[in-house]
């Protein structure tokens, strides 16, 4: 231990809840991120119990009004209120992202830690799979599933989730790597732990940290997939609405009502990238790298 | 000490012992490649460790110290040999069983920094052990910790908090409390003192020495620092490649080595004198790789005094007198 | 003689995210041509960010010098620019660290980092430079010089390393050399075979050599003088026969007692000092040593003793004189 | 070397056969059939006799067993919706997709390492959070609203680009038509390769070789650009290996917004037409590039970083 | 960094300033028909045409869709083709007659046509192209489903051929007219299989039209140059080229900045930009198509006549028309479209949007909401179902739109979006729908016996399954006579029953818009696919 590191000082993330608030209000822009996110989330889960609208109302006389006390948001192509689209679209959406990022945290984390911690030939084939599933064009098999499966939302959570699962496998299964062999571990081999209560009480807790942060940048890869997804006309049908097949909509129109297009291309984009500061943010709390030295 | 009559060292009872150990690792190759190779981190090493000492073992890193260590403790599958504790065979013997066993073998580490679970109060570190052996719950727990802690020289007052809080020192004493915690009988010590501070280092190689007397524990006690291992052990094992190449009652070991090696190895250390005149025997080159050891003596790549017989035989671990065994063919006594 | 190097009430400041940690405070010593000093000290005294700060790498990794002057042939290393200093580093003051594993760019071949160091000070051909880097590898105890040249670090041993390392230090003949560590990463016969060699090199070409280690050991071997430091101060210096014959400050006299003897009898208990050494974010007020200290006064708590001269050596202790006695009675 | 090579081979050819395997499995279990087949006033006899003609009439394994037996004497077979050889077809189209994808991984590289060390070496001033900020957003923008905001602004406002199309004529006409598709394209691998290289660059540049390289007193810029990067650049390298399927898979929706014709238009109006040779195809000629890729990544890795000795 | 932030500005200017620019108060002068020449026609230019994607040059090859029809209608030519007055006319036939029964139609070509690769054009191209490519039934030719009626062609001399029937078939010279080019016989000389000749369905394509095929290139485009020996007078154009590109709004950039000189605007959510455009003349025109909505008439919900009527009088057709066909197209009450004068029947039974009396017609056939729910019910059935919609231009904003309707008249209706291989593998060949939306597309003749005889109810085209002797002998009896005015008898009986009876529920007449460039002259004021059989007569004005 040379003097330069010990000279660093030492930065928790054994902390509680209270204090780990503390520390995400220190840093700006994922403090901000946040309440963005708390907002956003708020509104559009609980918007719909204050805005009423259906959002399926068509009223063809009235498609691509403008900003109106009646429509605060104006209204689409078919009379629909952009603002009610925006609500329950939203839902969808991040519904969409938060499910397909728990499939891929559950499948991604599964394989990553079996295959770490039970290493041998479990390790092998459990990774090769990995790897070939990372070097595959397979944002072309999702293409081609839900091209012919059908678009139902779980459909496309599953396809996300089957598609993207591996960045998870791969940071969990080094995670466990790399915790499995420390000393702490062996200690508690020692004192009579049996594996499976080492696993979880000393090796999963350590991945904790790296798994919430992937999954918080992986719903905003989620949302990003989604919306591509909708854009080549395979995402979740109409007349549901959800941020990408608003947006895919909207194309048509940017000649004539381009804000129709800039809302949800804005929320979209704003979600994603609130998501993406706040799990940097989360990284920089939580990472042991950050916390141990 | 004095070297111990004939009877009274065969008298003397043996707590774990290991029989022609060896731990071979295998190297990663390719698929296609035939011919596994390996490291040979341990080669054919017996030893006996006797209730109530403590046994030294030295060697420069790549020596195989550590991994006999855990070897004997069966942390590691052992790749031939056998192995008994406390007059049980436990070479071959069922995890499960072993995890009882292993309740009375209890290892302290060196890097008090990764032995201890970072996410884990120093309660629940040093409660594991009872918790997991379900030897003491609720207040008996509480209190054991808090008996524990005392008896490191920890204050208990601290039990709620991380192992960060706490300097190098006082962590090390939390792995020694935890070890100790469910009153094992033996005591892998892997260069426990080793990564700290000259002046903490004397506290708790003081501690050790303390417990062993109030617990009547038995060490095997892994380092690299010369002077702590005299000053601590009653035998010295010196390995060199994997091979057990002296052993002997300390005093005796350092006046008069019998190995060229531990010659050597004595003669380079740093003495804090500066009038010394400790004449020094600098070995040439390095430890070679484990998974090439050279042929018949390991050790005859860098011996002063090596000869073709060295290059071509391999000495067995031969005993000098009732409490010295060499592994020379020209030993220095 | 005059002194080849002179640090003057250097201190140093870490910046961290709430305000300052001072390193080093205040300290003072110099270095005499053809000399060899060994700071001495535990984790957190400073003696690698003194080191650090005589080449004035500390601005890369976030320390700044508060204070003080560090006068090498009488220029002010303090007060030149980053530019001028690289001419100075590894020209006239050169320096190995501790871990030769990590020392080495592992991207490059040896030969290309001994030659880097050469041209950029001697502005010679790279013809010339690459057998100035064979002699320098072979000056240095290594056998097949063309071959090691081609070679890259991991292909290297530890101390091997540890020789390329030194004979990059050594490239343009340095007047010093600081040498923080050089043997803690490495096995005791591997140690010896370099303390070795930076003792007949010393000679060979007449440079100072500033050795910075924990090891007593190694400090009773190779120094000329010594000097303690504890917690960012210096509490101690002296001779080296001064500082092991009779140490005056209870911390240097404390660390030798806690070393066990190599020979002679062997004791029941080691002596220890007792306590943790304090972080220098909570460091005590008065002398910093005085809460593990025996000899601690109330003055002790109070205030800080400076560096006193006494009996041709400097300590700061309130109490030396009754140290000192303590060992006549010993 | 070689042993490697030939361990790769046999990873990729189990790979292939997995992939093509799903989605052969994939594309004929779906409904609906080649679009021959499904115009809405074609008669039940016409669709039997194009049902015939194609071969669609065995079993799907066996068609599976079919298409590999040709696949591997190189013969992809015919695309069912135009008669052509489906090599022909994909070869055609690849171009296009090779010319954009290699820009963007070219100015990828170079402004995504560029912009990471400017990142890393002035740490937490406004050049780092701006460059950071940058690439987040990069990264959160859903790429083709990006290229119809794009479209809107420079060629629907300003007319400066094309919308469309892969430019005919001048080399001039060709530059401009790319740009666009580059840039946006660029958003999906340019910000990864920053914010990689800037940590990459920051862990680099506190190990004890750069301290070692000072100490030396040689200037601070070969301490950074030769020095440091030639060390950052290592794991920067391994993450390309991963960004190319991304980029292929961006290459897709780029190529649907600005009408370039390569593969990833070419997959999708052949999936939805169950034009079943040309999907099979493409998904195998992508998969063997993005191994190829992966494996040329893989020995450049080796070359840069002399560690990695006998690879695998 | 500043020149970012500045980048950054201006970006989110144009966007506001795009918003602004779409901003539909903007109305531009609508310039309808715009065709008069204006002066003499000039020779040179080249006209720029998008389609949607890679053609095949074969009008006859199974994967030959409206993009390939585009480009082949002026490489390739029929006997006949549609006439301004949209009866069919000459082209490679220069006139033709029919036997007393109706069995034996003769046509007289034309002589001194000529191919693209010099050799001449004869009977025994027009024999080649029925007896071995139409009439053989294992090729599955596009199309040749149209061609039923016919047992072979017969070579009379080189100029002369006899088309043999089986039955009277009084259609037989507007499908001529209808993507039914002839191609050379000497190109096809041993070929196997027709549809893997890629060296000319591909490649190289050899016509009789005024251009000929210059090069394409995969994704991008296609390029035809002025065929010198046309023999119906030569083209003023140098050359065409067909752009490949799929994306509507692409095209509608490339329109409004003289990249693109015609085509048709499908998609009317640009509408009001484009008829903004200073250098756009907007063209309407009747087309041969109608929507519908089809029911499973084998379901007992469906059967009664009164339930459908009801449903037509629920759904505001107007209105969709309005919003979402822009207002271009007329309510349809059958299947005959206007663009047919001769044969259409404009005063029929019609069904105005009046959701009371659809109440009062679903009422009368026992369909009521008697539990308040909103939802019709009979003897404890409620009236719901599924309303299966592909995913194709319009549809599904339609579909949104007829959905709501029906839900306010009572209708629980459940909207399924499939995408289109899947809803014809669903709808059209498994039969397996309760509603579906749709259109039909075909020759500029009444003749539409395919899509309405009981014997195409369980396979055909009759997608509703509907059965009634009545409608079948009089579908064939318009098919046996070939008097122009005696047909419009029948068909307007045809027209009459369609309107009462709702085989299908008629929903409207779709108009086509096309986009044309000012520059572009002499431009016949039909729809586009018509006015292509008159590009030799195009040129441009500078």
């Amino acid at each position: 231990m040379s003097e330069m590191t010990e000279i660093r000082d030492v930065r928790t993330s054994t902390v509680g809840l209270k204090s780990f608030f503390h520390q995400l209000s220190k840093n700006y822009v994922a403090f901000t991120a946040f309440l963005f996110l708390l907002i956003i989330h708020l509104a559009v889960f609980l918007g719909p119990l204050v805005w009423t609208v259906n959002p399926e109302a068509v009223d063809p006389i009235n498609a691509l009004a403008g900003w109106s006390l009646e429509h605060p948001l104006g209204t689409d192509n078919l009379g629909r209120d952009v603002l009610s689209r925006m609500l329950y679209g939203g839902q969808i959406t991040l519904l969409v992202g938060f499910g397909s990022m728990l499939f891929t945290v559950l499948i991604g984390g599964l394989i990553g830690a079996v295959a770490g911690y039970f290493g041998g030939w479990i390790d092998t084939i459990l990774m090769r799979f990995t790897e070939a599933m990372m070097s595959i064009p397979n944002f072309f098999l999702a293409l081609v599933a839900l091209t012919v499966l059908g678009k139902s939302p779980f459909m496309i959570i599953m396809v996300i989730a089957f598609t993207s699962w591996m960045e998870i496998a791969r940071v969990v299964y080094g995670e466990t790597l790399k915790w499995k062999e420390s000393e702490f571990v062996e200690a508690s081999n020692v004192m009579g732990s049996s594996p499976i209560r080492t696993l979880m009480k000393h090796v999963i807790p350590q991945v904790i940290p790296s798994i919430i942060v992937a999954s918080t940048l992986g719903i905003a890869w989620a949302i990003l997939t989604e919306s591509a997804i909708s854009y080549l006309g395979l995402g979740i049908q109409p007349p549901t609405a959800t941020w990408g097949n608003m947006l895919q909509n909207a194309q048509q129109y940017i000649w004539t009502a381009p804000v129709l297009g800039v809302l949800p291309g804005v929320a979209i984009t704003l979600v994603v990238l609130a998501y993406n500061f706040f799990g940097d943010g989360l990284r920089d709390l939580l990472d042991p790298k950050n916390s141990r030295k | 000490m004095e070297n111990l009559p004939i009877n009274q060292m065969n008298n003397r009872e043996v707590l774990l012992e290991g029989r022609n150990v060896k731990k071979y690792f295998p190297i990663k190759e390719g698929l296609l490649s035939r011919n596994q190779k390996f490291v040979k981190a341990v080669d054919d090493v017996s030893l006996k460790i006797y209730k109530g000492e403590t046994f030294s073992l030295v060697g420069e890193s790549g020596s195989g110290k550590s991994t006999l260590g855990r070897v004997l403790l069966r942390l590691y599958d052992l790749t031939s040999g056998s192995i008994s504790f406390d007059g049980v065979d436990i070479t071959s013997i069922k995890p499960k069983k072993m995890r009882n066993i292993r309740k009375e073998m209890q290892v302290i580490y060196q890097d008090p920094f990764s032995s201890l679970n970072p996410r884990m109060k120093i309660s629940d570190i040093i409660g594991e052990p009872l918790e997991i052996n379900k030897i003491a719950e609720g207040v008996e727990k509480h209190n054991r910790i808090v008996e524990l802690m005392e008896l490191v020289g920890l204050d208990p007052t601290r039990m709620n908090h991380y192992p960060h809080e706490f300097s190098g020192g006082q962590r090390q004493r939390i792995g020694i409390a935890r070890a100790i915690a469910l009153n094992p009988k033996f005591i892998l010590a892997d260069e426990a003192v080793s990564a700290l501070d000259v002046s903490v280092q004397a506290q708790v190689v003081n501690l050790l020495k303390d417990l062993q007397q109030k617990l009547g524990l038995t060490y095997l006690f892994i380092a690299h620092g010369l002077n702590i291992v005299r000053h601590i052990s009653d035998r010295v094992g010196v390995m060199y490649l994997g091979n057990l190449v002296e052993v002997g009652e300390v005093e005796e070991l350092y006046k008069r080595p019998a190995h060229p090696y531990t010659s050597a190895l004595i003669s380079t250390n740093p003495t804090p004198n500066p009038r010394s005149t400790k004449e020094k025997v600098i070995l040439k080159g390095e430890i070679p790789s484990p998974s090439n050891p050279p042929s018949g003596c390991r050790f005859h790549t860098r011996c002063p005094f090596a000869t073709d017989r060295c290059k071509n035989e391999t000495p067995e671990l031969v005993a000098l007198s009732n409490s010295r065994s060499v592994a020379c063919h020209y030993p220095l006594v | 003689m005059k002194e080849l190097l002179r640090v003057e009430n250097l201190s140093v400041d870490f910046q961290k995210e709430k305000g300052f940690i001072r390193a080093i405070d205040n300290i003072s010593f110099e270095v005499y041509p053809g000399e060899t000093v060994c700071i001495v000290g535990e984790s957190g005294s400073g003696k690698s960010v003194t080191s650090l700060s005589i080449m004035r790498l500390l601005e890369y990794e976030n320390g700044k010098i508060a204070n003080g002057e560090i006068l090498f042939n009488d220029q002010n290393l303090v007060e030149m620019s980053q530019e001028q200093m690289r001419q100075v580093r590894g020209n006239d003051i050169s320096i190995i660290f501790q871990e030769p594993m990590t020392a080495l760019n592992p991207v490059f071949t040896i030969g290309k980092q001994l030659i880097e160091s050469i041209v950029s000070h001697k502005h010679v051909p790279k013809k010339v430079a690459w057998e100035q880097a064979c002699e320098l590898l072979a000056l240095v105890g290594i056998n097949d010089v063309n071959v090691r040249m081609k070679q890259y670090p991991h292909e290297l041993s530890g101390g091997m390393r540890q020789r390329v390392m030194i004979a990059i230090a050594l490239a343009c003949n340095p007047k010093l050399l600081i040498a923080d560590e050089p043997t803690t990463a490495l096995d005791v016969t591997i140690e010896s075979q370099i303390l070795t060699l930076l003792n007949d090199l010393k000679n060979k070409v007449h440079m100072s050599i500033v050795l910075i280690t924990h090891d007593m050991g190694v400090a009773a071997e190779v120094a000329d003088r010594i000097v303690v430091m504890y917690a960012g101060k210096i509490v101690e210096q002296g001779t080296v026969y001064q500082i092991f014959d009779e140490p005056t400050h209870p911390y240097t006299k404390g660390l030798l007692q806690s070393i066990p003897n190599e020979s002679g009898p062997r004791e029941e208990r080691l002596y220890s000092i007792k306590g943790n050494i304090p972080s220098l974010s909570q460091l005590p007020a008065g002398c910093r040593f005085h809460p593990r200290c025996e000899y601690a006064t109330e003055q002790c708590k109070k205030s800080e003793p400076d560096l006193v001269v006494g009996n041709n050596r400097k300590v700061a202790c309130w109490n030396f004189e009754r140290v000192i006695n303590d060992k006549v009675e010993q | 070397m070689l042993q490697f090579a030939i361990k790769r081979l046999g990873q990729s050819i189990v790979l292939i056969l997995i992939v093509t395997m799903i989605t052969f499995f994939l594309m004929n279990l779906a409904p609906g059939g080649p679009s021959s087949m499904m115009r809405m006033d074609a008669t039940e006899e016409e669709r039997a006799a194009i049902s015939e003609q194609l071969g669609l009439d065995d079993p799907i394994p066996i068609r599976y067993g079919k298409w590999l037996i040709d696949a591997m004497q190189g013969d992809l077979g015919l695309s069912l919706s135009s008669g052509q050889e489906v090599t022909d077809r994909i070869l055609e189209r690849f171009p296009f997709t090779l010319q954009l994808t290699m820009w963007t991984i070219v100015l990828s590289i170079i402004f995504g390492v560029l912009f990471g060390i400017i990142s890393a070496t002035n740490r937490n001033t406004w050049k780092d959070h701006t460059i950071n900020f940058g690439s987040v957003i990069g990264l959160s923008v859903p790429s083709f609203w990006l290229a119809i905001m794009m479209i809107l602004l420079f060629s629907v406002q300003l007319k400066w680009l094309p919308s469309s199309g892969v430019g005919e004529g001048s080399l001039l006409d060709q530059f401009k038509a790319s740009i666009m598709p580059v840039v946006i394209l660029s958003t999906a691998t340019l910000p990864t390769i920053v914010r990689f290289t800037r940590s990459s660059m920051l862990e680099v540049i506190t190990q004890n070789y750069i301290r070692t390289s000072r100490a030396k007193g040689i200037k601070e810029r070969t301490v950074i650009y030769s020095h440091a990067l030639r060390n950052a650049l290592i794991p920067v390298i391994s993450i390309i290996g991963v960004l190319i399927p991304r980029l292929l898979s961006g290459a897709v929706i780029v190529e649907s917004v600005f009408g370039w014709p390569g593969m990833g238009r070419l997959i999708v109006e052949a999936a939805q037409s169950r034009d079943y040779n040309l999907v099979m195809g493409v998904t195998v000629i992508v998969t063997v590039l993005v191994v190829v890729c992966n494996f040329i990544v893989d020995i450049i890795y080796s070359k840069v970083d002399p560690r990695v000795k006998n690879m695998g | 960094m500043r020149k970012y932030i500045l980048i950054a500005i201006v970006f989110f200017l144009a966007i506001l300033s795009a918003c602004a620019s779409g901003n539909p108060d903007k109305k531009g002068t609508e310039n309808a028909a715009n065709g008069a020449s204006k002066g003499e026609p000039k020779d040179g230019g080249e006209v720029f045409i998008p389609i949607v994607g890679d053609p095949i040059f074969n009008p006859w090859h199974p994967n030959a869709y409206a993009e390939s029809n585009i480009v082949n209608r002026i490489i390739f030519q029929g006997l006949t083709k549609p006439g301004l007055d949209n009866l069919p006319s000459p082209s490679l036939a220069e006139e033709w007659s029919t036997s007393e029964d109706g069995l034996i139609w003769t046509f007289k070509l034309k002589q001194g046509v000529k191919w693209h690769d010099g050799e001449e054009f004869t009977a025994k191209d027009v024999a080649f192209t029925f007896n071995e490519l139409v009439l053989d039934a294992s090729l599955g030719s596009n199309g040749a489903s149209n061609y039923k009626a016919l047992d072979s062609v017969a070579v009379v001399d080189p100029y002369t051929v006899e088309f043999r029937l089986n039955r009277p078939f009084a259609s037989l010279p507007a499908y001529l007219a209808f993507n039914s080019e002839i191609l050379p016989a000497h190109k096809f000389e041993d070929v196997e299989n027709p549809w893997e000749l890629t060296s000319f369905n591909k490649e190289a394509p050899i016509g009789t039209g005024p251009f000929k095929f210059e090069k394409a290139i995969s994704g991008q485009s296609v390029k035809v140059t002025r065929f010198d020996d046309f023999h119906n007078g030569k083209a003023h154009l140098d050359a065409v080229t067909f752009k490949i590109l799929p994306d509507v709004n692409t095209q509608i950039a490339q329109a409004l900045s003289n990249e693109l000189d015609i085509f048709v605007l499908e998609d009317k959510s640009s509408l009001e930009r484009v008829k903004s455009a200073e250098n756009i003349n907007l063209v309407s025109s009747d087309i041969t198509r109608y929507f519908w909505i089809a029911l499973d008439l084998e379901n007992p919900k469906f059967q009664d006549v009164k339930v459908r009527q009801a449903m037509l009088h629920a759904i505001d057709r107007q209105a969709i028309i309005d919003s979402v066909l822009g207002g271009y197209g007329n309510i349809a009450n059958a299947a005959i479209t206007p663009d047919q004068e001769k044969f259409y029947k404009q005063d029929v039974t019609s069904y105005a949007y009046n959701p009371e009396k659809a109440k009062a017609l679903l009422e009368e056939a026992g369909w009521k909401d008697s539990d308040g729910d909103g939802i019709l019910d009979k003897n404890g059935e409620k009236f719901s179902f599924t309303f299966d919609i592909a995913l194709q231009g319009d549809l599904e904003s339609i579909a949104v739109l007829v959905q709501q309707y029906l839900k306010e008249a009572g209708f629980d209706v459940k909207l399924n979006t499939l995408e289109w291989n899947a809803m014809i593998q669903k709808n059209v060949i498994d039969r397996d729908f309760e509603m579906i939306l749709n259109w039909w597309s075909y020759p500029s003749d009444p003749d539409v016996l395919a899509q309405y005889h009981s014997s195409n109810a369980q396979s055909g085209n009759n997608i509703p399954g509907y059965k009634s002797d009545t409608l079948d002998a009089l579908l064939e009896k318009g098919q046996a006579v070939s008097d122009p005015d005696e047909r419009a008898v029948v068909y307007n009986e045809i027209q009459e029953y369609m309107s009462e009876n709702l085989p299908y529920l008629y929903l409207w007449y779709p108009q086509e818009l096309s986009i044309r460039n000012k520059r572009l002259q002499d431009v016949p004021d039909i729809h586009f696919g018509g006015s292509l059989h008159y590009i030799n007569e195009w040129w441009i004005q500078n």
